[in-house]
C-alpha cells in the first residue's frame, strides 16, 4: 500500500466520463462486433450512432439499440444492465447460453469494462471491492467471461479512486476478474497499452505531460515513441 | 400431451422442502412471476435456488427470502450494484448474517452448468475464471496451451420458467430478452414448470420457430401477461 | 464361437417383422417419448397412430408423423432414416446438438433400436459388423448416445442372422454399441427381460416353449414365473 | 455490415490447399450444395472435411472424392448403409484402398465438439461411446458413478452452411429438418460461409426468431433453392 501514497494528483481537471467514452468510441473499427459494460463503458454507444458497429448484449441481444424513452419501453426488450433498449433493423435475440458462446467462444472483436484495478501485466480487478465487506462473494456477472473471451479488451475508468487511490498498480490487490486480458487502459488522463515490455503511455489530456502521467500511476510506464496528446 | 395445469398453486403442489429449483430471469425481463408467487404462499423451506440474482428487480423472490424460505442460493449476480442499496437489501443481509449460504458463477459457466445438465454431460472445462476466486478447489487443465477449469453440470429439481406462449404439450416461445435463462433451466430440471402468459392448442406455434421444445416441460399453466413493476437494480 | 453352431433353429414359423413391432407398440406407455431406430423399430411407428405417444427423430424433430406419400413429399422435412415425413399439430423442429441433448440428457423414456448383438448382461452391438471389413471405423450414427441415453432400451431384432447364427450371446464379439444398455429383447420368437440375476425369458411365440428357446440361444435363459404365450 | 459475396466461388476464393471444412447436411437435407460444388470446381486439394457422410445422399461431396481432394475426413455415419453399395461407393473404396484417412465419432459427440469449438469450450465429458473403440486413447473419468470419455472441441478453419432464408448481416433461418448441423457448423467455423435461398435486408427476419446469429456468419451468398435430388442412402 506505499506506493498508493506516492502517488500525486494534478490540478488539471480531468476528462469527463463521456469523453474517455469518445475516446474509445474512435479506436472501434468499423465492421465489428462489441460489448459495453456498465458505467463508463456504456457510455461508449452514445458516440457510435450510425456508425458500422454492432453492439451485443450478454443478455441475449445482438445489434442492441440506443436506450428507449418511456412511452418506447418494452418490458420484455432490455440489455444486460436493466435499461429499455430499441431494437435495430437486423437485431436479434437469443439465450444466453447462446450469448455467452459468442463471448467466451471469441466472436467479441473488442470488449470495454469498467475496473477498479489494473496492474503492469494486464490482470483485471473489476468485480469486488473489498471495501463492501462481502468477501469472496460479489456481482461477477459476464465480466469474467468478457474478460477472457473478448479479441481485444479496452479498460475504461477514472485514473483514481473517489479517493484519490490509484487504479494502475504493479500488482492487483483487489480480487482479479482475469489475469493479463487487458489490452488497452483509457482514463480520464492518459491512454496506456499493455504490451509484453510492460505498460506503454501512448496518450494524455492536453496540459498533462508524461512525467505527470507516471506520477500519477503506481506502475512503471515505457513512455511510447510516439507519445502524443490525446485527440478527441 | 395435454400437460395443463389448472394454477400456479396445483402446478407447484408437490415441491418438498428441500428442493433445488431454479428461476429463469435476467433482472425484470422473463421472471416466473406467478410460480414464485405460489411458492412463497406454500411456504416451503430449506430452498436451494438458482437464479442469477436474488431480490434485485425481482421482488417475488424477495419474498422467499423474507419468508425465511432459503437455505442456499446458486448465483452469478447476487446482489444490488449499490453498496448502500445492498446493504439494506434483506438477501444481502441474509448472506452477510450467515442465513443463506451462497455459491457464485460467472455468466458463461452458471447457464452452461445449466445446459450440460440437460444436456447430459458431466463436466467441461471453461478458461473462465482461472485465476480467480472462482477457481478455488477446482481442477485447473491446459487446453492448447491455455489453463482452463473444470466445471460440473447443474442439475436441478424443479425450474420455474417464463414464457410468452405455450402450448399444451409445453413447446414454448419466448419473447425478446425475457428468452434469457430460461431455455436452460428448462433444460436442467427434472421437473420443468412453465408459466405462460397466452396458453394455445398444439399446432397453433409455428414449428419451425419453438425456443424449447415440449420435451424438456412437464407442467404448463397459463398465468396471462404479468404486470410490469419496474423495479431499481 | 463353439457356441454358436449349438443352437437350434426351430421349425415354427417365427413372427414377421411387422408383428415384432407390434409386441413392442403395446409395451410403450401413452404419455412417452419415443425414438426410434433404422429397421424394425421405425415399423413400431405404424401401430401407435391415434396413441398419445410422441416420437423424436434424431435429425431434429419432436411429434415426426407418418411417412409422406409422393406429391406430399418436402425435401426438407425427413426423419433420421432420410424418408420423408409429415407434420403433425404440436411438432417442433430443432438443431441436433438440441437433439442429442435430449438424448444424451436422458428425455427419451424408450428408445427402441435394432442390433447384430446382445449379450446376458445387455451389451449391444449394433453399428459395426466384422464381416463388412471396415475394422474399427463404420456407421455410429446415434445408436451409441441413444443407448447410453435412453431410459429403457428395447432391442427388436431376428433371433438369429440371416446366416443362422444367434445373435443372443453370452459376451459380444462384434464392436459395441454400449456395455450394460438393454433392458428388453423382442426377437421373431421370444421376450427376453435384461436383469441384473441375467436374461429373464418373459414370452415367446405360440408353439415356442421356453426349452426352446433356450436351445436357440447362446447365453442362459431365466424362466420367468409368469413365463406365458406372447399375445399380440 | 454487409456480408454479401455475389457468387460461391468469391465466397470461398481464399479457401486454401490442407484447410478444414465443415459442412452442414443430414443425409439430403440441408446441404451446401452451390458452395460444395464451388469447392469442387475450385479443386483445393489434401482438405480435411466434417460432415456426417461423405457422399451419400450428397453427390457434392461424392465429387470431392472422385477428385480427390479429401486427405481426411470426420464423419458420424460415413458410409451408405448397404454393404453392397458401400463396395461400390467411391468414398468407402478411398477409406479402403488407404487414400482417405477416416475419423468417427458418435452423433452426439460429433456435434458437441462442434458446438464447444465455437463456444470456447476446449473439452467435456460425455458417457457416449465408454466401453467401445470410441474410447481408444481417451481419457475415461468417472462422474456420480458413471464412466465418462474426454473429448475434445473441434474447430475448422471454415464451415459451409445451408440456411432457407439470410440477411445481410448473415442472420440465418432454417427450415424444418434442413436445420440439422448447420447451426453447431456455423459456430464452429473460423470463417463461416452460407448459402441463402433467399437473401434479405437487415430487418427482414423476425428477430426474435433467428436459428442462428450473424455474428457467427462471415459471408453470405444468395444461390436460391437447390433442385431437388433424392439420393439414396
Amino acid at each position: 500500500m506505499s506506493k498508493m501514497s506516492k502517488v500525486v494528483i494534478p490540478e488539471m481537471p480531468p476528462l469527463e466520463r463521456e469523453m474517455i467514452a469518445l475516446r474509445i468510441a474512435n479506436m472501434l473499427e468499423d465492421g465489428s462486433y462489441v460489448n459495453l459494460g456498465i458505467g463508463i463503458p456504456t457510455l461508449v454507444s452514445n458516440w457510435i450512432e450510425g456508425r458500422d458497429i454492432i453492439i451485443q448484449s450478454e443478455i441475449g441481444m445482438l445489434k442492441c439499440g440506443p436506450l428507449a424513452d418511456e412511452g418506447e419501453q418494452d418490458q420484455d426488450r432490455i440489455n444486460a444492465s436493466c435499461q429499455f433498449v430499441h431494437e435495430l433493423p437486423g437485431s436479434c435475440y437469443f439465450n444466453v447460453e447462446t450469448s455467452f458462446a459468442m463471448i467466451r467462444g471469441g466472436r467479441m472483436d473488442v470488449a470495454v469494462l469498467g475496473a477498479l484495478q489494473v496492474s503492469a501485466k494486464g490482470d483485471l480487478a473489476g468485480w469486488n471491492n473489498p471495501a463492501r465487506g462481502l468477501g469472496k462473494t460479489g456481482n461477477i456477472g459476464g465480466s469474467m467471461d468478457l474478460a477472457v473471451g473478448a479479441a481485444k479488451l479496452i479498460v475504461a475508468m477514472e485514473h483514481f479512486t473517489p479517493g484519490g487511490e490509484p487504479k494502475i498498480l504493479e500488482v492487483c490487490n483487489y480480487p482479479l476478474t482475469a489475469k493479463e486480458c487487458v489490452d488497452v487502459i483509457v482514463t480520464n488522463y492518459a491512454l496506456i497499452e499493455v504490451t509484453p515490455k510492460g505498460l506503454v503511455l501512448k496518450e494524455a489530456i492536453p496540459g498533462i505531460t508524461a512525467e505527470d502521467v507516471q506520477k500519477m500511476t503506481a506502475a512503471k510506464l515505457i513512455v511510447a515513441d510516439d507519445f502524443h496528446e490525446m485527440e478527441l | 400431451m395435454d400437460k395443463t395445469y389448472a394454477s400456479p398453486e396445483e402446478a407447484i403442489a408437490d415441491i418438498p422442502n428441500g428442493a433445488t429449483i431454479a428461476f429463469g430471469s435476467f433482472f425484470t425481463a422473463g421472471k416466473p412471476t406467478a410460480l414464485t408467487k405460489a411458492l412463497a404462499k406454500k411456504g416451503v423451506k430449506d430452498l436451494t435456488v438458482v437464479v442469477q440474482q436474488v431480490g434485485t428487480g425481482n421482488e417475488e423472490m424477495l419474498e422467499l427470502v423474507t419468508n425465511g424460505q432459503i437455505k442456499k442460493a446458486i448465483c452469478n449476480y447476487p446482489f444490488p450494484r449499490s453498496a448502500s442499496k445492498g446493504a439494506q437489501h434483506p438477501f444481502e443481509q441474509a448472506v452477510r448474517g450467515g442465513k443463506i449460504k451462497l455459491e457464485i458463477y460467472p455468466i458463461g459457466t452458471f447457464v452452461e452448468k445449466l445446459r450440460c445438465a440437460g444436456a447430459g454431460i458431466p463436466g467441461f472445462y471453461t478458461p473462465t475464471g482461472v485465476g480467480t476466486v472462482v477457481a478455488e478447489g477446482k481442477e485447473v487443465r491446459v487446453f492448447n496451451g491455455a489453463e482452463c477449469l473444470l466445471e460440473l453440470a447443474l442439475p436441478v429439481d424443479f425450474a420455474f420458467v417464463h414464457a410468452w406462449k405455450g402450448d399444451r404439450e409445453g413447446n414454448l416461445v419466448y419473447r425478446f430478452t425475457a428468452q434469457n435463462y430460461n431455455n436452460a433451466m428448462a433444460m436442467a430440471g427434472k421437473v420443468t414448470i412453465a408459466e405462460v402468459e397466452t396458453l394455445v392448442e398444439a399446432g397453433e406455434l409455428d414449428p419451425n420457430f419453438i425456443h424449447t421444445p415440449g420435451i424438456f416441460v412437464k407442467r404448463v399453466v397459463e398465468t396471462g401477461r404479468p404486470e410490469f413493476n419496474s423495479a431499481s437494480v
